[in-house]
């Protein structure tokens, strides 16, 4: 449902103009217009990006196929019999309806239960029934071509099993797209080896798509509002750490190492940092242990590729999550929990165990779903206007300090751009 | 099922109290006092029923043993930011499925949990059905595992306190 | 709440024009658009249409009344104390509150519970309380008069015991309006028999209520989306049926004939039928039974009264679904299934049994309501625009072919005239 | 009411567990099991209030006799399209009407329907009582008569599933 | 989120323009457009009035504070450390989120969740948590002085313990701003005799804001929507009362003054009014019961003070309600009620067992509430337009009529003014 | 808690018995029939938790003693003016507190009210907590104080019946 139908965005609306202070403010309608979302489907959603959609491991054999969007808009991801992987539409030719339901399924065709018309599983028609009516009666004329009428489908790329589609034509490779600094640590959570889906996360946050990439680019709130991390030693403020930002400023890996010795507050940091406090000590220090099984000086790693993927390396404990943007209030999100093909029982029951951080039941996952929503309720009934983004001076990129918003400013500069604000 | 009608009767009857206690506690937001309701080595999950179906391990929250059940009280209780909310369990359909030759009790009930945050309508934060095993010890009921499996997929920004 | 609040429509917005592909394409925005849908109240719902409101059975004695909708807005249905049906807003004169509650009622007046100004069952105003104040202070002035803030009052007019309305005063006869090709299968349901109303249904279907007009209109999904039909011999793409279209385009009768013999489904219909199936059997026959009680060549009657009326007649199962819009993307049903005067308890029973088969939980109103909805979702948020109405090639108007689209056409002809587009 | 009072109570509690049964196998979509629930001349109807206070006999779901109850099982499990869901019932408030001389038994309970589409939030299906009447055979309880009286009369697209 | 995001609304757009009329018609888009709900939150809410925010009451104590709305805009009213009240936006400087949770409670500052920069009570910005970085690594640029980024600050005044505050810096005294004719009433309640917090209500309506004000300055009402008064003598027709109004015409009282001899109604006043009854009786008098305790000619004083705030004395039932709107369509109601320290626990439990008169469960609180759903509804979606307003003829300002509208026609010429209608 | 195990149990049972012929009482309409289930001296109050929790007294509705229940029930009945409304009662996780020596019975249980206005959803009114003191006339339970304690802070419109 396109084009006419929406307001016409022209390059930049008098009303959405961006304030004198550059990236050291970002004004509230950046996360609460309308006009602004409809522009970021069509420049963003719908533009030259990358979207992730889903884990090969989702759908190992042919004839596999999941629901999935890119943006808000529905799409099927399914591999065909051969074994490719297939996006496209979940929208039927004929009336529009869309046409495939379950979560996950399995499947030769994909079949209209409308009026069965019939999709093979790259999207093409394959079926019309009655094309030639009824003892010649009725039906398609000759000119109807099947060809002409399967459903929209997207570019697809994958990356070491993860699948990737744009609505666009002429994409850049993935490895072009998120650039070889993001790319390292891409690799080793998704080093081609098979991985073992461990299950689903799914949840709402009434708040912008933007914020929940603004705080994986945000160092600058771990140790503070994450006391968890912080009273029981799994990062504080003076670890090594680092926000690695690609060359374009969308992309981004927000890394930390625990040291071998374990966490060393120093005396500064503490008085710092409200949530420390030597009292509390964890029952089950399992919970706390990291077996070093990757390639890395990190030990944890969570990287924002835009516009639509998270992807979580916390200690042992992996994931993605994927963005699914409901208007400019609320965005869904997709969780898959995974390890890998050949992990022990006890290794599974380890990432299993450490899971309890994430999620929207995990001890950081509640509180930054609850800072979020905080800030859309702070944003849409004040007097006041803005974001003041001045952490780090004016600072962008890649920077090794834990106390900046580079990353943010940096995201802010491509977007401004791709958006034409 | 080698128990006699009776008995059955009796444990159902004494499984609903249990959830009713269990459930006034975390209605009353006392999180230190939830574990109490478990044995030393129980498994506490709670995951959506997609999971469930096929499954897939994982949990929302997945506590082994006592010790991770008092650790999450315990972040939840003192070091958690969230904002504050009331809570309520409908529990209902309660049956027991099982009585295995130790003893060990399978049981099923449903659940709706209620949630209300200040100045905002009351919610259905999620529908679910408990998958319980029970023990005996000194003869009271404990869960030697509790799986919540909720039907509402779709959480709403965040299940904070356990269910 | 009308004109100067509503953003005016002018003849056509540019944003909205319909594709060049003429019939054969009809744009998603015709189902989505807010704006749309507030010319279709003001053009068709307000304009020069007949209302389906009530069946008089519903109002049977002197001082009945019935809360009912044209198109979204409020009426009550009212028979006065002589017995003459009316129909006005129910909305108060003076505060503008909806005034009646109840969905049925009987009084000898109806007050508004604000103030209690108080109307007659025709709509005027009869007694304003304490209009000339107490003791003579306060009160209404003078030049206030009674007759000037009646209800609003709509034409009415009744065939056969139903009673339709309209908020134009020069409306041609309901005969006229329908045409002799329509008025002649809604006669066979509606001969003048007395009716008994055997209760209600109501449902939402989270779709565009033109939607429901064209599941009506298009014989084709019949035999692929309801199995049901296919595997119990109630309905193949073989039998006898037709799509019969009045003069104007907008109403239509969807007819089916069961052969006295049953149904025989040639080789390769049933090739083209995904649903058939020889192995299913019904366990209780009664339920398929035609107790051949009228005066037609068909067995089965679904009739699309534009805009908001339908009459099904299925077999012995009878009943009026009248649509109520909620915006371009829900409407409103309210089902009301009924007999005859004088039917047998076991003739009510039959009808009963074979009520299974519609509503919000009936064999075919099941498959039916999911799809729109799905066609709905389709549309919502796609990248891809518009459906495909090409079966039976450009033919319009009444049809005997089942695989055709002409129906959907000619109201789509009609529909672009009424509307501008 | 004839029986004495604990018999009532008895009837009320093995209700109760008629119901837990009855619920599980719908919630789990086992709708083949369903009919088993109803005695062969049983009586099946699914209605709104509003019929119910009038008496208007309508029925969304009208089944008579066990027949009817396996046809409409057969084409909801075999014939019928609809988007996958979850369903969970929540059954309280059970009442002991009345025991006839033939021991058939009145009884109610207060139903609430709670429905989750893919992607979409836990919706309330349906609020509702169901007026029931027990027949026992081979020593237990069939429904001889069920209706779900539903408050909810405004259905949300489609009531696919018996209630 | 203010200016920019928002529709510039210009004098009067074309489309809501004022019916010619005058004051005895009011257009039904004063309770349904957006664009007016706008114009107000801008010229009425964040403009020139004095907003209720609390009672001083409910924060006894150096430290407490109470989450509060102006408009629908979220504030903090916090007593500081001295003992002076502040009001200022629940807005964090840094990102905006809403940093104040809990209804009501007692800190010596109030630090924001997410990154823990904190305030002092009276909103000063105090601490920026590594402000200076890690071992001077990242932080704040050396220019970032706190005092530039304190949460937005609004005027306060009080008046014998109620507090009261405003967007706009240059407001006129309190006093002067309700004028004396409704101070004295106000005073009656509000002596400066310590007040006894016994609890909340909380209630929302489906109904525009303005639609409380003018059930409050409409004596017409409420012997006819409130049978109860009526049946139980608490109020006839014939009772001395006033609806007073202050100069500017924004603030009223509305009045009425029990005979001490009990309530005689003349056959006249019975005839108009349905309610009347003389069959039933109430069982526990001590309901009806008026506690003589106020220095004033009347038992009863319902005070509608300009925006957001209602006084409530009905007999010895004492409250604040407090309105917060949420769009045009609906608004939140939040009560407090309350006596004075020293009342006897038999007085405070007659205030209590009076109390069921009034709030959202009251017998009369149930009926306004009711009824103003129903005007709303009845304005959404008729086609007929327009409230009428002429009992009472012309008359404007305070009256001591029953059947007058002359304190809503007073209302209105001070909201046209104000809102450039 | 003075009262062995087994008369524990039979108060709880005879208690959800009590609250569903209350419910049914209410559910139907019937308010005239409902200051029946308490005491000469009964208090009836429903409040939000947040007054609860304060000690604050106030009541949404606040009765001392039967006569002015009987007087909200005339009143609701035959001179209040609200739109016509279907409302159900689930009432579950019913916990017997205790038992004083005067055979005060203490009790509590979770409601759900749910209400249904013409032409509209289903809504959840509220859900609450019942706070019981029960005492035994002739026989049979009547209610000496009910304290109605709803977490929904925000009525919707009005709450015009009982709860
Ligand atoms: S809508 Fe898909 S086949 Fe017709
Ligand atoms: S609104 Fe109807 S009488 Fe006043
Ligand atoms: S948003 Fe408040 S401290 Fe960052
Ligand atoms: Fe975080
Ligand atoms: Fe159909
Ligand atoms: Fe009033």
């Amino acid at each position: 449902m396109p084009d006419s139908a929406r307001t016409e965005t022209p390059a930049a609306s008098p009303a959405l103009r961006w304030p004198s202070d550059g990236l050291s403010k970002i004004p509230d309608w950046v996360y609460t217009s309308p006009e602004i979302y409809e522009r970021e489907v069509e420049r963003i959603f719908h533009g030259r990006t990358w979207n992730f959609v889903a884990l090969e491991a989702e759908i190992p054999e042919p004839g596999c196929f999941k629901r999935s969007f890119v943006g808000a808009t529905p799409v099927i991801v399914a591999r065909d019999l051969k074994g490719a992987v297939h996006v496209f539409e979940n929208r039927c030719a004929h009336r529009g309806a869309e046409l495939c339901r379950p979560a996950l399924g399995k499947a030769t065709e994909l079949v209209c239960p409308y009026h069965q018309w019939t999709y093979d599983l790259a999207g093409n028609l394959t079926a019309v029934p009655f094309r030639r009516g009824i003892k010649n009666e009725g039906g398609m004329p000759r000119e109807f071509r099947l060809e002409d009428h399967g459903l929209l489908k997207l570019n697809v790329t994958t990356r070491h099993g993860v699948v990737f589609a744009s609505f666009a034509r002429d994409m850049e490779s993935f490895e072009d797209y998120i650039g070889p600094d993001v790319l390292k640590d891409f690799d080793v959570v998704f080093p081609g080896r098979p991985l073992k889906i461990l299950g689903y996360y799914r949840n709402t946050v009434p708040a912008n798509w933007k914020m929940y990439h603004e705080n994986l680019k945000d160092p600058y709130h771990a140790t503070l509002l994450h006391a968890f991390l912080v009273c029981f030693g799994l990062m504080v403020a003076g670890n090594r750490s680092a926000m690695i930002v690609d060359a374009s400023g969308r992309h981004g890996t927000l890394a930390s190492a625990r040291p071998k010795e374990g966490p060393k507050v120093d005396a500064d940091s503490k008085a710092q940092m409200r949530a420390f406090s030597d009292a509390l000590k964890l029952e089950d220090r399992r919970f706390l242990e990291f077996v070093r099984e990757f390639d890395s000086e990190w030990s944890v790693t969570m990287q924002t590729i835009w516009p639509n993927l998270i992807v979580q390396r916390e200690l042992n404990t992996l994931g993605v999550r994927q963005i699914v943007p409901r208007g400019p209030n609320e965005y869904l999100m997709n969780w898959i929990m995974f390890g890998y093909e050949g992990d022990s029982d006890e290794m599974t029951r380890h990432r299993l165990r450490q899971g309890n951080l994430m999620g929207p039941s995990g001890f950081l996952g509640i509180e930054d779903n609850e800072a979020m929503r905080f800030v859309q309720q702070g944003m849409l009934k004040s007097e006041s206007d803005g974001s003041v983004i001045m952490l780090g001076g004016a600072e962008e990129g890649t920077s090794y300090k834990m106390i900046t918003e580079a990353g943010i400013r940096s995201l802010y500069r491509h977007y401004r751009e791709v958006m034409g604000l | 099922m080698s128990a006699p009608a009776a008995d059955l009767r009796s444990l159902r009857l004494e499984i609903e109290e249990f959830n009713a206690e269990y459930a006034a506690v975390l209605d009353a937001g006392r999180v230190a006092d939830w574990p109490a309701f478990f044995s030393e080595d129980a498994v506490y999950r709670i995951t959506g029923r997609e999971n469930w179906d096929a499954k897939l391990p994982v949990g929302l929250v997945y506590c082994e043993g006592i010790g991770m059940l008092r650790d999450r009280a315990l972040a939840i209780a003192k070091t958690t930011m969230f904002a504050p909310r009331y809570l309520l369990h409908q529990i209902s359909n309660t049956r027991v499925l099982s009585v295995d030759p130790a003893s060990v009790v399978s049981a099923e009930a449903n659940y709706a949990l209620f949630e209300t945050l200040v100045d905002e309508r009351t919610t259905l934060q999620q529908v679910g059905r408990y998958h319980d095993r029970f023990i005996r010890e000194d003869g009271r009921l404990r869960l030697k595992e509790r799986h919540c499996v909720y039907d509402s997929l779709i959480i709403d920004t965040a299940l904070i306190y356990p269910v």
